[in-house]
């Protein structure tokens, strides 16, 4: 059982940090992983992105034409993946700043509005746990608990304050997605 | 004091305000929206005409976004208007 | 120790540190810069020396002078600042001093652009510099692999005083994976009685790479050529996976090996006689491995059907492949270019058209099924 | 350049047409941005445009090419003035110049800046000192401030392990074949206007072939510094100025007079 | 024209210049630097561009800047040189502008010595810089074959927009021989249309080796390959000597083969079937040719028993014979390295236990005797 | 040092015991060996030869490792200073120098020498300054004179081709790493003596860690400009002198000391 | 029929400009000739030499192993090339400098005092040419004729008013070689 | 005004003959015979003892052939006869 998911954003939007808890969180479950980035200039256009593969067997390539679940916080992020994800995936689309809908029906669609949750409860900073409580609402690939673990153990010294925060992000962003949905 | 306005290419601002640190009646204000780029662009938020038009904005701006017009003085449009008379 | 989740440039570095390395000379190029970023933290933390040099040519002469002074030293880069290399690297093995070299591909010819490649594989193979002469090369195709290959590269480096490459591509730079880094090595209270300390006490030492007698100098490249010689017998590595009964044996190196991998087990569990043969040093190449493989006779009959190279360049190691077995076998290639990674399902399919080519048909579908996984 | 464009209105300033269209990948008030427009307006405004060849360098500035709407090309990192020195030597008629960042410039390129300058090679560099390496993600320079923190020196820049800043302009300006070395700055407007005066009066002096013409450009690089643009034109005036002394660090005779007229516009 | 005594270096440059060189930069070193002294003088009598670079970096670069503006430029070195000019070259390939470099190759590793050398084979051939590409190589065995290849050189940058290789070494360029120079060309009165002149009346041209876009890289790849191919399809070159009989075949390059020749020629005397294959384009390698005459057979059985290649390096150019041939006919080698010029008397030994060894007894003897001379 | 041997005499000089007994292959009359002389002279007299590492360059003094009795290496060509500062970063007890030509230091080497002396690097660099390329045949370096005629500019070197002599003790004291920066001569006794002196100063500068020490040398190369060597060092006072000023171009205040007490013996 | 010449000296004897001369005559004559000189900072050390191949075939090797002729000039080549040269090979030695006699008896020698006969006619540095004379007497692989005609096209400009000289020496060369021998 | 003598590694010596452009006295002079390198060596010429031992010939010698003795002053000889009295 491999899935593979692409987190896509502005830089700022915490999207390459999301993407690594969720890598710690599967290897804390023994599973297999792999985090990869985009890199080089094309950041400095502004736009980020990773890919996260979970696997119970040794990943072969860190990087897919098609994930099974892509979570947008852009619109050109939205542009771009909810064409390449694979049918039945998952698009988590974060609706503070995408206002457009999937003309896709073979997807399964949440829409989050990660930066008013994240706002809400203390800094916009945040959104990106919310998307990822959304996705793990709808694609149990790992427990609410492990993440919660990992970003615990992961959250950088200087931002540890936030972590409660940050907890509440997430389980607000898991509970939203079992509602919403289009 | 001369009367002038910007015209601001907002898909092309990145947002980096340099313009409107630059701005001495500081007449420019970051947009409320992002632009496709993800920027949120500057306008010209001039109510009470301060805009002098003295380009300082378009001289600092790194993308060339602002475009800087300039009421001519009273004199400068007789001298217009005379032109155009003797055209 | 535990398993942390490392990306493969600081696992390299780290890896580097705590195999003795004493000094790191580099300088920044995507995608290897974080390695060049954790030397300049760690090494400086444990008083080693780092230093960030003002070009890939003087970096490498600083290797070379760390090296003559007999300490384990090492720099990275990638393609076009290997390719500013080349002469420093021709002194150094001119001279027979040991160095270890991290070249992180990346797309080329010239700027080209940062995206993983696999194009230097002649250069580093065979063509590191001007004249007569290998570095070892080794290519990992996981972060578990590249620590555990750069620690080896230190120790090679010693055992024949010559040049190490390790050489991994964007990907594997990149990418994070769980991966375990060896303990800290401590290091050597002495150095080499060649190394050049100072002539106190002793006969002074001295190294150069100048013969100018054409006798002298042909002595000495008969020397260098014995002792590759013996690494050739000595430093052959290479994974084999499935290979005894595969009809169709898949090879590759570094990440297109791995994302081979995936498709060579997914093709298994179907029941496909696929194998995967990957070099891990791609000079020694594992030549006569692959000619076995070949050669292997069930009832006098080939097992083997055909090969199938798959790299990220225009088909470097396939000439390698072809000088290996010859005309004989049928030898198909898919490779990438430009920064493209291939993909699991483009290399199944190809696959699955090579069987339909080539395979042995009462023999498609093996007796006992999906024992993919273990090699 | 003023144009009256209505019976009210005149036109002050708009985008020079040596520019594309391109949007610049450059991150948010990063001054290369100027730099290239100021370049671009001097190339306008001495009708230049049709006779340049930029030869981009390895940096940030890498797309240059894509930006000014001139015959170009890019070179291998830090060979940008040997590039030019090819081009300049078959093309003795055109206006060559190269773009260059710090580390292209005066780490691995200073062998080939200084010769071009040693031969009193008869093109121009534009040297953008940013005291940093930014495409790469904000590695020491040679140009680096002691100690300022980079990516690679982590504990900030310590002279008795890295040496000191190199001062570019006034190294360059030591050669007997430079006819043109000074240094500006594109932290606020009137250094802009004071930056652009100076691109111009090194593109007529390689027209009227005085010799090798470098103008150094202190600019920002908000994002490896960890600022934001405005913080960071205000670090490029308070920390980098005092390091990197604006001025003219040679002007041969021939240029003197121009230098003088020299209006602000 | 007359034949003159001239001295390789200064052939190469004098027929450089009358096929329209127009701009020369290079750096000195023995054993080529009477090609630069030589360009120092003429070029600058016809008022064409002569500068010597302060390194081959430099020079190759200044190079690459005369070849965007659409002139034919030139540079020349030896091994160590053209190790520093690996980072330039690849550039090149990599904005396809045609561009004609001389390698007069000297023995290695590193400073090695000055005397004449084969050992820069793979470096040229197959890794001329980071990236999938390969310039044409071409390697003269007589003074007057470095006139000729150096004037089809230049045809063939222009042609394909290529980097063309003329690779001689101290032997060819220190030697003097009897030969004619080609009549002087007439410089074009005007730049290909890609050139960069200004873009005065038309849209700006720009030329780069950047392809940020994995996907642009790879087909940019992909049409350097193509063209590589039509390459390696219209531009195969060498020369046979009584191959048609052989039972043991000779192949060598430049001046091992003029050396080998006269082996050759002495055994063909005595009635010895010999023949010998000299590859003057070395890219395109002739291997589809080496494989032909391998296969050749008279009623049913081959008449080539084996091969013997003969170079003066440790055996590079062995590899692409053996790629080409496979294991299938025994393939030896008689390398000399570090400047050591191989003797006629000992390929002739070699050879004669070659015959002992492999030779097809009853045929020994030809019937027709001593037509060794013409080819 | 001079020691009585017998009741009548005293030996007042002899040849030092850090040169090899090895004949060496330079041209007769060839200023070199006149620097390896007093080069081993100075190592005796503060004996460091035990201390010493030699980085030999490519020029004709490329076998100054056959020479000097010190441990030593051979670099690439103009890559000794790199080379010299892998050594000594790991051993910097080491008294570590380079031995390098004009062409091997001011052209293809420049990078390396400015970027050695911009870190301040605690090396020393013997600079011999013969105005060309010895070994390659003579041809033009970039301290060749102007007018000079030399195998690669057979009409004599023209600064409007081929640019200005390069002043590198000039140039290398102008950055802030370089604690001693000099030029001497060798054409006769008088300056043979100080330009040992300046050999000893800097090597115990080194010593003693103030940075990057450079003593330019202005050699003869009887061979490759056509004279015989008694012609040659003459041309080396009455043409290369008033090119190259001999002088102290950077002192740094811990030595002025020291090079006043500096007696000539 | 091919024959091989070394000349080895001093730098300042005349060396490589006595082996052009000999290949500019052969190639006069038809011949397939070469030419090579030893290079690179050898040269320093004061000795330098020239091989020359004249044949009726065209030529493999521009060097050989054991030169069917030797003509030495000074000491040390004498030493070397009294060795290496061929069987029944012809050796020229400068009697004004080389006191020594050749130990083989597998050698044709001929002692012709160079330096003497070239200072007698004018300047010693005419030496080579006395030699060539010597050489060709023993080995006439080129009429004297050819030669006088080379020397007088290639002669440097600058020392054409030495032609006369030249030719003399060259001629007493031949002349002595006939009636000295051992 | 001090006597001297130089002793002349002869073999090593390549004739280049600054020393003896040095030399104030003008008491060197090249050999007839050549070296086994084949180079003219100086020697010293000096039946009137004009050598002042000055070391000036082979402060300038490139090849360090050159070794120099001064005879000592006849003050200093009667100290070392002290010296040796005391010993
Ligand atoms: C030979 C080589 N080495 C290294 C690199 C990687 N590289 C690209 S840009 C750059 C430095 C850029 O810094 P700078 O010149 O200061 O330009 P900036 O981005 O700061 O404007 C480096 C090291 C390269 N492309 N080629
Ligand atoms: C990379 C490289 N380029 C060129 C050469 C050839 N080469 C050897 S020495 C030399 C220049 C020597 O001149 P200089 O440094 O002035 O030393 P000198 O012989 O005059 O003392 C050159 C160009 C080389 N060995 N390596
Ligand atoms: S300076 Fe330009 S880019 Fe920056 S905010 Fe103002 S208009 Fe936008
Ligand atoms: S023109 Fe002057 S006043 Fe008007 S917006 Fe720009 S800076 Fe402000
Ligand atoms: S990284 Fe720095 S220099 Fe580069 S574009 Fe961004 S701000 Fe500008
Ligand atoms: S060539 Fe010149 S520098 Fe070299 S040894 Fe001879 S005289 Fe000295
Ligand atoms: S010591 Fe003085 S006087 Fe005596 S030979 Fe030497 S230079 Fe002449
Ligand atoms: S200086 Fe030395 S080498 Fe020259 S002649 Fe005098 S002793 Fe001989
Ligand atoms: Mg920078
Ligand atoms: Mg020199």
């Amino acid at each position: 059982m491999e899935t593979s998911i692409v987190i896509a954003g502005f830089g700022g939007q915490g999207v390459l940090f999301a993407g690594q808890l969720l890598a710690y969180a599967g290897m804390d479950t023994g599973r297999h992983v792999t985090w990869i980035p985009s890199y080089g200039p094309e950041m400095r256009g502004g736009t980020a992105n990773c890919t996260v593969i979970i696997s119970d067997d040794p990943i072969g390539a860190p990087l897919v034409a098609n994930p099974d679940v892509a979570i947008v916080l852009n619109q050109p992020s939205f542009d771009k993946y909810k064409e390449l994800i694979k049918a039945d995936g998952l698009l988590v689309v974060n609706s503070s700043i995408i206002t457009e809908e999937a003309d896709r029906d073979d997807l399964e669609t949440v829409y989050v509005a990660a930066n008013a949750i994240a706002e809400e409860l203390g800094s916009g900073k945040m959104l990106n746990m919310a998307a990822i409580g959304a996705m793990l609402q709808r694609r149990p690939v790992l427990e609410m608990a492990t993440i919660e673990q990992a970003l615990a153990d992961h959250l950088p010294p200087r931002k540890s304050h936030l972590l409660e925060a940050n907890l509440q992000v997430l389980k607000r962003g898991y509970a939203v997605a079992d509602s919403v949905t289009h | 004091m001369a009367q002038g306005r910007i015209v601001v290419d907002v898909e092309r601002c990145k947002g980096c305000e340099l313009c409107r640190e630059a701005c001495p009646p500081d007449v420019i204000e970051l947009a409320d929206n992002l632009n496709i780029k993800g920027y949120r662009p500057v306008i010209l938020l001039d109510p009470k005409h301060n805009c002098t038009g003295c380009a300082l904005c378009a001289v600092v701006c790194p993308d060339g976004c602002i475009t800087v017009y300039r009421d001519l003085p009273v004199k400068g449009r007789r001298e217009l208007s005379h032109a155009q008379r003797v055209a | 120790m535990p398993k942390e989740l490392l990306k493969g440039n600081v696992a390299i570095a780290e890896a580097a540190v705590r195999a003795g390395c004493e000094a790191y000379f580099g300088y920044p190029i995507t995608p290897q810069t974080e390695l060049l970023e954790h030397m300049s933290k760690r090494m400086l933390e444990l008083d080693r020396v780092f230093l960030q040099a003002e070009s890939e040519v003087a970096a490498i002469n600083m290797v070379y002078g760390a090296a003559v002074a007999g300490v384990r030293v090492m720099t990275s880069s990638s393609s076009p600042g290997v390719s500013l290399m080349q002469e420093g690297l021709s002194y150094i093995a001119g001279s027979e001093v040991p160095a270890v070299i991290v070249d992180v591909m990346r797309g080329g010819p010239g700027l080209g652009n940062i995206q993983p490649s696999q194009a230097d594989y002649n250069q580093v193979t065979k063509a590191a510099g001007h004249g007569d002469f290998h570095p070892i090369v080794l290519a990992p195709s996981t972060v578990q692999e590249a620590i555990d290959l750069t620690v080896l590269a230190f120790d090679l480096a010693d055992k024949y005083c010559t040049l190490v490459y390790v050489v991994a591509d964007g990907a594997i730079g990149q990418m994070m994976e769980p991966a375990e880094l060896p303990p800290m090595k401590s290091l050597p209270e002495q150095r080499p009685d060649w190394a050049l300390t100072g002539a106190k006490g002793r006969q002074r030492n001295f190294n150069t790479s100048i013969r100018m007698g054409a006798d002298d100098l042909e002595s000495f490249n008969q020397i260098l050529q014995e002792k590759l010689a013996v690494i050739q017998s000595n430093e052959v590595r290479f994974e084999k996976l499935n290979t005894e009964d595969a009809q169709i044996v898949v090879i590759a190196f570094g990440t297109a090996a791995r994302i081979a991998q995936s498709a060579v087990r997914r093709l298994r569990d179907e029941g496909l006689p696929i194998g995967l043969f990957r070099p891990i040093s791609l000079w020694p190449f594992p030549e006569g491995q692959i000619a076995q493989i070949v050669g292997h006779k069930v009832n006098g009959k080939p097992v083997v059907q055909a090969l199938f190279v798959v790299e990220m360049n225009a088909g470097q190691m396939l000439h390698d492949v072809r000088a290996a077995v010859g005309p004989g076998v049928p030898t198909e290639f898919l490779g990438r270019m430009g920064g493209t990674i291939p993909m699991p399902n483009e290399i199944e399919e190809q696959i699955r058209t090579l069987v339909a080519l080539y395979g042995n048909p009462e023999k498609h579908l093996l007796q006992e099924n999906g024992n993919g996984h273990h090699n | 350049m003023a144009t009256i464009i209505n019976g009210r209105e005149k036109l002050v300033y708009q985008r020079p047409e040596a520019l594309t269209d391109d949007y610049t990948h450059y991150c948010p008030g990063c001054t290369h941005g100027t730099a290239h427009r100021i370049t671009a307006e001097v190339l306008d405004e001495l009708s230049l445009r049709e006779d340049a060849i930029l030869v981009a360098a390895v940096g940030c500035s890498v797309f240059s090419y894509n930006y000014l709407d001139v015959d170009a090309c890019e070179a291998a990192h830090g060979r940008a003035p040997a590039m030019a020195t090819g081009i300049k030597r078959v093309n003795p008629d055109n206006l060559v110049f190269t773009y260059q960042g710090d580390g292209d410039l005066a780490s691995i390129g200073i062998a080939e800046i200084i010769h071009a300058a040693g031969r009193g090679e008869n093109i121009t560099a534009i040297f953008i000192n940013n005291a940093i390496y930014g495409m790469t993600g904000g590695q020491m320079a040679p140009t680096t401030l002691l100690g300022q923190k980079t990516t690679s020196s982590p504990f900030g820049r310590e002279a008795n392990l890295t040496g000191y800043p190199m001062h570019m302009a006034e190294l360059l300006a030591g050669l007997p074949g430079t006819a043109y070395s000074v240094r500006r700055s594109l932290h606020d407007a009137r250094h802009v206007i004071q930056a652009k005066k100076a691109i111009q009066i090194a593109f007529e002096a390689q027209m009227s072939g005085l010799g090798f013409t470098l103008v150094e450009l202190l600019s920002s690089c908000p994002t490896n510094w960890g600022m934001t643009p405005v913080e960071a034109v205000e670090w490029v005036k308070s920390d980098m100025i005092p390091t990197y002394p604006l001025g003219d660090y040679k002007i041969v005779d021939e240029l003197k007079a121009k230098t003088k007229r020299g209006k602000k516009r």
